[in-house]
């Protein structure tokens, strides 16, 4: 995009009512187009758009730095720059602000006022603006191997070799990251806590055959505690049943069914009740 | 010391064997074992390389008296002590520069946030920068051996907080956290405040714990 | 410094530019000197770093009588100067000369699992990891006082578990073992991504190699 292009859709002088823009104020708008991929986020482009109003952060117009935003908001619109989704968030939260700053408090409406809220931008400005001032001063202190510097000939009086093994924090969480990741991905193991074995069947019928002189229903014979989950429930009928017919087959059970779907019941095979 | 108790026969053999070093001795061995050492060395260390009855803080504190205004002094670094070149001097030493490792801006932000408001979540350091902090940037910290990971917070989630380490102090020529500059009144200002954004009720069970995180590290003053 | 010394004429001034700082700056000068380098500095050398008009060899010399009978000496070696240790304090500087030595890969999760997991029994840490645990790696973090023995498992056979000590979070700069931060936040630190390069066989005289090659396919998600 070249210079000309920009001049020529920055006519409007936007956001400052008739006032027409300075020159200043134009080259100051370009420059914040222009730069917006340098920018870190929509704080630290309120803050740089805040500097324009020359007062202490504290006595900054929220009103004001709202308009200036989405005046630049649209401008970028209409030189096609696509802003980035916070930015967008950022102006439409601002453009409420802005509502609620015109508007009279509303005393059915719930929520923080709108002065509560643009308080609460001003505070995150200029606390921004303090951790930017406080990181300047921090390394703006004397570092050490730069402006001053640790003994460069460490002893070596004795040498008495001694093996001490060390790691820090980092080897430990990747280490501990490496084995759990790969847990992760274990392969697929059929999970068998509400899986009842045909053989499970088996001896647990084997048990109670002897008593069941009688007809007895299928289902008495299920072991107690696997009714109620509908996934054990269908394992264990389907092992009973499959254990009956075992049973049957052996010659150990008789298995009668009065009609579909009625239910199966089964009783102890006597020996001399032959065929 | 009380090493001096009068004390009778055999228990007296006992005592003298124990005897520390007269004090002009025990700095003697506290200047040779901090010149000797790039790292600061705790007191703790410096008593257990000493001999038996030495007190290190003691030592340690008559030989910074000793450097005062000389090419070198004796600093303190957290809990430890060292000795560092005078930082008028650094013009001498360009031999001895290290180079830099160039941080980003994101980095040198994130690195001011954890040291005044520490210890702080990932969370409120993104509240603060208006921006998500990249993972390379932590990384780099934590990397660098500036920051480390403190105490988990104890709020929903229980996110683990950062804070900064003695490598960070010594780095900075800094004896604790305390006198970071301007931290008297940024805080005065309310700035390290943690502030809830308004309308956004931020869990009021956890009152007291915010209290205390926030509290911490810089309460005694 | 030495800017106020009145002198006639144009001689004055010319001898103001270039005047020598005094003695007692110079001996600063030659101690900082010393002190940061890391092989000994000769008197031209000296004289080439220090302002125009400074004296090494007298800076010195007087440095020299001025460390008489302390913990560190002036020594000369060779044709250069150096600050060393004073001999009998030698005994003191043992522990400068520990080896460190990276804890093996076996070692390290194995601590990272008890650590995590504790308390946990033997064959716990044998099915996260995987592999054997070699007696040799438990005795080694025994031996560090980073694990102890912990209660025993009230399951059959009464396995003993073990923990981690407070000199194992001292060594991490932790302040519980709550304190260690969790997979979530380990993937935010941005540590879960350092993926080794395919085919780069990483300690190929460990045991594990095959369950680590298995491991990286599956470190991304």
């Amino acid at each position: 995009m070249s210079e000309d292009d920009l001049n020529a859709d920055l006519p409007a002088p936007d956001g400052d009512g008739d006032r027409p823009m300075s020159v200043a104020e134009r080259l100051a708008a370009e420059a914040l187009i222009v730069d917006v991929e340098g920018f870190e986020g929509p704080l630290d482009l309120l803050l740089t758009l805040s500097r324009t109003q020359k007062v202490d952060l504290r006595k900054i117009s929220v009103f004001r730095l709202a308009e200036q935003y989405l005046a630049f908001v649209e401008r970028a619109k209409t030189l096609r720059i696509e802003l980035a989704a916070d930015y967008l968030v950022m102006a439409a939260w601002l453009a409420f602000l802005k509502s609620r700053l015109l508007l009279p408090p509303d005393p059915e409406e719930e929520g923080p006022s709108g002065e509560e809220l643009a308080a609460h931008l001003a505070f995150q400005l200029e606390r921004l603006q303090a951790m930017r001032d406080a990181a300047a001063r921090l390394m703006a202190r004397d570092q050490r191997g730069r402006d001053f510097f640790v003994r460069g000939h460490p002893e070596t009086v004795t040498r008495v070799r001694r093996v001490a093994y060390s790691a820090n924090l980092l080897d430990l969480m990747q280490a501990y990251a490496r084995l759990r990741t790969r847990d992760e991905f274990r392969p697929f193991v059929m999970d068998r806590d509400n899986v009842f074995t045909m053989e499970q069947a088996l001896d647990h019928m084997r048990g109670m055959i002897g008593f069941a002189g009688t007809w007895t229903d299928l289902a008495s014979y299920m072991p107690p505690g696997w009714a109620e989950d509908p996934m054990r429930r269908r394992s264990v009928t389907a092992a009973t049943f499959a254990a009956s017919l075992e049973l049957a087959k052996q010659g150990q059970v008789e298995i009668r069914q009065s009609d579909t779907f009625a239910p199966i019941q089964l009783r102890r095979r006597e020996g001399r009740k032959n065929g | 010391m009380a090493e001096e108790i009068p004390a009778t026969e055999e228990t007296a053999a006992r005592e003298t064997l124990f005897e520390a070093p007269p004090l002009a001795e025990q700095e003697r061995m506290a200047e040779a074992i901090l010149f000797a050492s790039p790292e600061p060395v705790s007191i703790a260390e410096l008593n257990a390389r000493m001999p038996h009855g030495c007190d290190g803080a003691q030592a340690v504190a008559s030989l910074q008296k000793r450097y005062e205004g000389r090419g070198v002094r004796v600093v303190r670094v957290g809990e430890a002590w060292a000795i560092r070149t005078a930082p008028d001097l650094g013009y001498l030493m360009q031999k001895e520069t290290v180079e830099q490792r160039k941080l980003s801006r994101a980095a040198i932000e994130t690195l001011a946030i954890i040291a005044y408001h520490q210890p702080v979540t990932r969370a409120e350091i993104e509240e603060i920068r208006g921006v998500t902090v990249s993972r390379g940037t932590i990384d780099q910290l934590l990397e660098m051996e500036w920051i480390r990971f403190g105490r988990r917070r104890m709020t929903p989630g229980r996110p683990v907080t950062f804070v900064v380490t003695p490598s960070f102090l010594d780095h900075f020529g800094l004896e604790s956290p305390r006198d970071l500059p301007g931290l008297k009144d940024l805080r005065a200002a309310g700035l390290l405040d943690n502030r809830p954004v308004p309308g956004r009720s931020e869990e009021p069970e956890e009152d007291e714990d915010a209290d205390e995180t926030t509290a911490n590290m810089f309460e005694d003053d």
